[in-house]
């Protein structure tokens, strides 16, 4: 069995440079990269391209990398929780590449699974399709949306073991199963490692062989953004 | 005139059994409250569940477990958790039965414009593109008219469209319109609203060709 | 919560006629839909398209309904352990298109996710590309392979709730998953049927949105093919 | 010469640690027999699952649990199943590192042809043309010549292709041969084979451009 463990989110980090890509998965602040992106922000490095479908709150998420101007470019697909960010996007600090939901999603999958492009439905006859390909099938419009290219994604799970395997908990699981394997190394870190053989191989939602680095978490603050509740 | 719950409530009316439905944020989020009891309906959000239920109780919320909105939710027996890739197979392969979502402005050909007003509010498009792209049946919950009093129904739409040609019928706080080959055709009228009221909070093409009933809620 | 319980492979096979084109889960004779293949075979329909990994063996799984004459095309990756088959094949009373199995894979998940077509490198300079569109894509080249269409999709899996909720078991999973949803109607038969609230909705491999029918199945075979063991 | 064994000892030192390997039916399954202990090795098998272990003992086979050559398998602590598109995923993507794979022809530009032979034997690919079209590291496992001595390792194919220009490296009864922009370059002699005997035995161009080790098994 191939070890994936790396021992603290320093060493998962390994790597990481200026200008470079990253997906980060989560939507909104459920399911995101917590210590990664932590990470991130101490090494200051500067000219980030981050594929993810949310930028964060100010001061929580994708938030605090923007706060720090190490973003050049997000690639997203809702960004109204965040003021920084429209502070600079209005600015033109901020270069942004809005995107539907799922043409995010099977985005990253492609590149995960080695398909060159996909033909969708959405986004036809709006803007986003300006300059694509555009083609009918069966009398209906799809746009050619190209798989993304990324040098890391970092994911967040709930469980995961030593042979990278992960398993997530509710609506955590979001993007991050698509983008692992879509870049050229995934680190995933976790709420709980367990040891290989814990993990029941028919409940793995995704197999360590999309997954380069994986690391035991502490301390996930995660943050709800919408506390919403009835009354007794 | 109907308010946002009326409205609501005559969107609940379109849900029918056996129904998969998706409610977008706003107005379409309130509908949940008012579908029958007697019928079985299931609530998907796009990032990723399936068999939403109520909000929780005070204490009981879940950072994990939220809606589109990012409201903490509670989820139903036979429930289920995806990926967004799989959320989206949902979607674009028309497995969701009924799309419910606002809009800033729809046109007589059914086009639609709900995430964009330039250089000024850019919050992006979130699923909206997708869902009203593959879905076979979507309601719009509007207002007739924006809060300056300009009508929402146009000839054309003058913001950055979310989809073309699919919206087919829409309930607003004054009617319910139906789109037709040749403009939004006339279907209710909301309580004490008069056909000329409605044609004069219409900027496209309205059609009215038979006598028009007032909704029951 | 929608309901999609049948009582029996009788109602569950409701609608199938002659001409039909059929998904057939399953990887030899591992996961295959056992009770509704006796079902079809019990119904003498003819003139079948059955889009399927494998033809199964002379005596059990499609090679049934190859025995009865009912298939007119066959749609498979690997057909080498049916004897009939080849006879068919060969005599030309039936018609057959091999096609790669991961290609055969994501036709079924083109269908079921509302894409009208991908591409692929798999076949591209052989005959399976003959006729077919190709394209480069940074340097390395693809052929266009288009959805399949289909009327009813029969998957089998082990456990299942009344909602139409699948969780399957080791590799008898395989294509099943993939071609729930992937047709008009996609009947799922299970070796256990449960109540809804049963299954963890963090466990689901396949949500009941894409199944329109379930039944619990009875007495199944299970056949192994290749049964092979070490010596203790 | 080799027998199939040695062929399979052979490949089993391309093996190295960290690789997840796809093995095809016959020769390349013994491999994993070969592998050494003090490296990490994980096989992956399209029809669902990454982390196979040995053949089950008797009595304790599962009829749910086989490998793509349809034979009964256990699996090891860390293995996982999924559905033959995450399996695809894994192969189109280049998550595996290493094929291994018989053929009936391979043609000096690396052309393989392992699936068919009109009129006569029509099997069909399998997973085969994903996994020849995808991987980057391909290596043949299969006997230099036929049953009537005629040489598979050929200027063209001449039965139908599996792919095209993607086998890397061929590990036959005679020799260990890389596919270069020239021919087929011979890099090992199976022990007590002579160069010349390779030769003879190779329709395609063969390139000797130094002395040949005889390989170390």
């Amino acid at each position: 069995m191939i070890k994936k463990t790396v021992q603290s989110v320093t060493d998962a980090l390994e790597g990481v440079s200026n200008n470079m890509t990253f997906m980060l998965g989560g939507f909104g602040l459920c399911g995101i990269p917590e210590q990664a992106i932590s990470e991130l922000v101490k090494r200051d490095i500067k000219g980030l391209t981050c594929i993810s479908n949310n930028a964060g709150v100010d001061d929580f998420g994708l938030g605090l990398l923007l706060q720090n101007k190490q973003i050049k470019k997000m690639v997203s697909s809702y960004v109204g929780e965040n003021d920084e960010f429209e502070r600079q996007m209005l600015s033109g600090e901020l270069d942004v590449e809005l995107i539907p939901q799922g043409t995010l999603a099977e985005r990253c999958r492609a590149a995960q699974a080695g398909f060159p492009a996909i033909y969708t439905p959405a986004g036809y006859g709006t803007e986003v399709a300006m300059g694509k390909e555009t083609r009918e099938f069966d009398g209906k419009m799809y746009v050619l949306e190209h798989a993304f290219k990324a040098d890391f994604a970092f994911v967040k799970a709930w469980k995961g073991d030593e042979a990278g395997n992960l398993i997530f908990k509710g609506t955590a699981r979001n993007f991050n199963p698509v983008m692992c394997g879509a870049a050229k190394i995934t680190v995933a870190e976790v709420e709980e490692l367990v040891p290989v053989g814990e993990l029941d191989p028919n409940q793995i939602h995704v197999p360590g062989i999309f997954v380069q680095r994986i690391f035991q978490g502490k301390n996930y603050e995660k943050r709800i953004e919408q506390r919403t509740v009835r009354i007794r | 005139m109907l308010d946002k719950i009326g409205i609501a409530k005559r969107i609940a009316q379109e849900v029918k059994d056996g129904y998969y439905v998706n409610l977008g944020i706003g107005i379409p989020t309130l509908v949940a409250n008012y579908v029958r009891a007697d019928i079985e309906v299931e609530f998907q959000s796009e990032n990723g569940v399936l068999g939403m239920g109520p909000f929780p109780f005070d204490g009981e919320e879940d950072a994990d477990i939220i809606n589109a909105g990012k409201q903490t939710i509670t989820t139903l027996a036979g429930a289920s958790f995806f990926d967004s890739a799989t959320s989206f197979a949902m979607i674009r392969g028309q497995h969701v039965d009924l799309t419910i979502l606002g809009a800033m402005e729809v046109s007589e050909q059914g086009d639609i414009a709900n995430w964009k007003i330039p250089g000024k509010m850019v919050k992006g498009m979130g699923g909206a593109m997708d869902l009203v792209a593959s879905a076979q049946n979507i309601i719009v919950a509007m207002m007739h008219t924006n809060k300056v009093g300009e009508s929402k129904l146009l000839k054309r739409c003058s913001l950055p469209l979310t989809g073309v040609g699919c919206v087919k019928k829409i309930v607003t706080n004054l009617a319910v319109l139906e789109i037709t080959a040749h403009g939004f055709k006339l279907l209710e009228r909301a309580p004490g609203v008069s056909v000329n009221e409605i044609r004069n909070a219409t900027a496209g093409q309205l059609i009215v060709d038979r006598e028009i009933p007032e909704m029951s809620l």
